[in-house]
């Protein structure tokens, strides 16, 4: 209640009591650098979270949730494997759907290899069974592997989109130590900041008294501070954040080898995701400062 | 009406003043005297509430200094103009901005208050000091000023501690002139000094009161001068 | 010469010099929050470039530097066309060797398909070319596809390993930006210190000026606030080197899907290089608090 | 020896100092007046090479201070004892530590001077106070350990700036003594001070010359106290 009080007196201004606390002073040049400087560094680590993060959803939406199986037997044989194979498939947990391909579909496979003429028939081609993943389930491979082994020999598990698992575990990891490192960069932020709001504070202990002797209130004291530093952090992370976005903006994109950190950035309404970190950045100083402030001040007596 | 009733002040060690009691009436003039670290300085701190008894009360207006809020304290503080031994400043304000700040902080318009400032400092003789810093001022100047910035609000009580420290015979006399004029407007002075020559020189213009510190305790003085 | 002797009188300590600086401060904490909170940023960025720039250099390895192209045509056309492919492979540069594959290459490839016994004579089986890439030299795909096009309209070419080339160039992306944030956050830290030394020099004002009035040379001053500095900055990253190694040490490994960021850390004598961390610390603050030290006192003259 | 020789002295404004001329031979005694503003403590601070002569020259042994580097300068001040009009100390040190400090910053060793120490504190009435802190001090205690701290590392030149300014006459009188008697064991004594009374009883115990700076000029007073 008090502190909205105070948030809004902080943006309408108090010229007053500005004017009593010493304008610079290398505390408060620290102040707008270190918040410049995190600020920066918070603004590289949001685009990697969100790029990775982008990413990791972009290769998990890739991964076709799908596997084939390839059945080679002797002709006689290849029948009661597949269906072996798939009344083995049908009791497997995590499978939606298994469908043996028919000729048409096996031919167009293989088509690329020995063009549209192939005799299919004639030939010991083995049959391809198509297996597509519940999505919600995780499907055991290695269990599905040994079953499929003691019931139909000849199948073998084409495990061809599993590869990119890893991957997108990957990038799911970079995003979340993205955002370690940016709720890290913005906790040293705070307590940066709280300390040199503490060392100005110390700094400027003879203007505490003065203004004590003459009658002011530890609000009034206080919120010159706090006005001070508020504004000093805000603005530093402001620029800070802008020199971060152009940073960001600025790394070279080569969308030819499009892949991977290539696109590193922000995406259209994304853009506006990093004008947070001033805003957090002013929140965390008024709150330390004004801390710091009133209890200064208590300790003062 | 500052009211002090057995009073006493210990920093930690051994109690410094003891069983102290005063009544100083609106409009009285008072000079407090006694050997360096006899403790007038925390006697005047006691009666601005800078420093709280250790026992016994001091009431300002009626109110105990230990039952206030320091939001009461502070508003208590523009009724009484201190200088303190030791006068600091906002060095970054000019003088004239530090003999308004009073005005500054209890919110109201120096603008208004323009004409007292500059008879102010022209009777503190600084009226060509009004736009210098404070770490540009001599010693004597500084007291000076120190009068000048306790004096502003127009307050009811004016507390001195050695304003003349630092300064020659003929200022000393006109800072004195100033004090005794203030007290026949009515306001309370009390003065800690150990220079008895200005004790002596003030028995013809004002009807004073000499307080002693010594051994704890507070004395009247005045026929031995 | 003169930074050297005053370097080593740090380390054999003054305790002289050093009792006239106050002791602690806010400004000091600041200093040590500051340096240890860098110092762990930059033992992550450091993780994050050394994990990422030995993945780059792993998945490069495994590239396996080849690519097979396959030349359907109608039999007759077969070897014409064979022999024009290669021929553009011989002047195409960053091609090591050429190879077509023989019968029984074929048919080994073929296998799992078709099992051995398949009459590769008798099937419009395309014909193989076996291409080993220099590993000095850049080869451009598009342009060999196209070149082909025009001499064997059949071949075409199977860049089967070239998936990987954008993860290890994401990779080494990944890297360039670990160690760029590593600049900054040793540029943030360098410039933190300093402020902070300037901070504390213009809050101890009166101190140099007592010292100053008592005889005190100004490298005597000066030497007091770098070595408590110093010993600070040092002391602080120390600490927070500490806590991000153990950091990074527990990141969960699970070498099970064992992949890309997943073994993020230092490995072997790999570990010593985050101790370099607290030393450059400290070579920071002192030349830092030295020349803010030095240049406060000439100002102050 | 200190010398000036016709030195002005201007902080950017008009001159405040202007074609002074002084010889302050070695084991003389000075009090130096003048009203308040005048320039004293500029003249002390030009004295030891604080401030350098915008014209004319200032020679300490002989050597100018303008040609002296800083660290010449940081040396011949610890031939000077000074105590500033506003002493300030090292706060987190004991009054002790403080009035050794001297000794300490030129590399010397604390201990064996302990005896010193002790004398001297109990002569400037302190040895109660030798473990308190700079803060804890009343302002009359302030100017004594200052004292104490310039006498310490017994230096051929005593520059006090209104010693007395905050001290009571009993008080004063035991610091002019020690002045008196250092200055007959040889040393140079220049004290700034507006206090005719304690100039008045100097005349008893020593043969000192009374300089006044008045309208930017240094006089010799003395026939009119
Ligand atoms: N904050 C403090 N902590 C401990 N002792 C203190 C503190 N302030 C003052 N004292 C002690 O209390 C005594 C009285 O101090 P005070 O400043 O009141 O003296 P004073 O009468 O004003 O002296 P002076 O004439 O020298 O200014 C002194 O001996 C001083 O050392
Ligand atoms: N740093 C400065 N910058 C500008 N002016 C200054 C500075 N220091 C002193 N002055 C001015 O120079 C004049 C002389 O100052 P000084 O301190 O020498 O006087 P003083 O004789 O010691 O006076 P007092 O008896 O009051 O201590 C004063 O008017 C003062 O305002
Ligand atoms: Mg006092
Ligand atoms: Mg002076």
């Amino acid at each position: 209640m008090k502190a909205t009080t105070l948030a809004m007196a902080l943006m309408v201004g108090d010229p007053h009591s500005d004017r009593v606390v010493p304008p610079t002073g290398f505390t408060a040049q620290l102040t707008s650098f270190t918040s410049a400087a995190m600020a920066f560094l918070a603004c590289f680590a949001l685009a990697l979270s969100v790029s990775s993060g982008r990413l990791a959803d972009r290769w998990a939406q890739e991964l076709s949730q799908s596997l084939t199986i390839r059945i080679s037997a002797p002709g006689d044989q290849l029948a009661v494997q597949t269906q072996a194979a798939l009344a083995v498939l049908e009791t497997t947990p995590g499978i939606e759907e298994a469908r043996p391909l028919d000729a048409d579909e096996q031919r167009a496979l293989l088509a690329p290899w020995f063009g549209q003429s192939l005799p299919i028939e004639e030939l010991p081609v083995p049959q391809l069974i198509d297996v597509i993943e519940a999505s919600d389930a995780d499907l055991d491979v290695d269990g599905l592997r040994l079953r499929l082994q003691a019931e139909a020999p000849g199948a073998v598990i084409d495990d061809h989109s599993r590869w990119r698992r890893p991957l997108v575990q990957a990038a799911q990891r970079l995003r979340g130590l993205s955002a370690l490192s940016l709720i890290l960069i913005t906790g040293a932020m705070a307590a940066m900041v709280t300390l040199a709001a503490h060392a100005a504070l110390s700094a400027n202990r003879s203007v505490i008294e003065v203004l004590r002797q003459v009658g002011a209130r530890d609000d009034y004291i206080a919120k010159a501070f706090v006005r001070r530093f508020t504004l000093r952090a805000l603005g530093g992370a402001a620029v800070g954040t802008i020199a971060g976005m152009i940073a960001v903006a600025l790394m070279p994109s080569s969308e030819a080898t499009a892949g991977f950190l290539t696109d590193l950035g922000f995406r259209g309404l994304g853009w506006l995701l990093p004008a947070t970190i001033p805003i957090l950045a002013g929140i965390v100083a008024f709150a330390a400062t004004r801390f710091a402030a009133l209890r200064t001040l208590r300790t003062m007596a | 009406m500052i009211e002090l009733d057995k009073v006493a002040y210990s920093y930690g060690g051994g109690e410094l003043l003891s069983d102290i009691s005063l009544t100083v009436q609106p409009g009285s003039f008072h000079f407090l005297t006694g050997p360096s670290g006899a403790g007038k300085t925390t006697f005047l701190k006691l009666m601005y509430g800078d420093l709280l008894a250790t026992a016994g009360q001091v009431r300002l207006s009626g109110v105990d200094t230990r039952t206030m809020s320091r939001d009461q304290i502070a508003l208590a503080r523009r009724k009484i103009g201190v200088v303190p031994q030791n006068s600091q400043f906002l060095d970054h304000l000019s003088v004239a901005d530090n003999v308004a700040l009073p005005l500054q902080v209890a919110g109201r318009d120096a603008t208004e208050a323009q004409a007292d400032l500059e008879q102010l400092l022209s009777w503190v003789g600084l009226s060509s000091h009004r736009d210098a810093f404070p770490p540009e001022l001599s010693g004597g100047e500084r007291q000076r000023v120190a009068l000048a910035r306790a004096v502003m609000m127009s307050p009811d009580v004016i507390l001195a501690d050695e304003p003349t420290g630092n300064i020659d015979w003929e200022m000393s006399q006109r800072i004195l002139k100033l004090l005794v004029e203030l007290n026949k407007m009515g306001k309370t002075v009390m003065i800690a000094t150990h220079d008895l020559t200005m004790i002596r020189a003030s028995k013809a213009q004002v009807q004073a009161r000499v307080l002693r510190i010594a051994n704890r305790r507070l004395q009247l003085a005045g026929a031995d001068l």
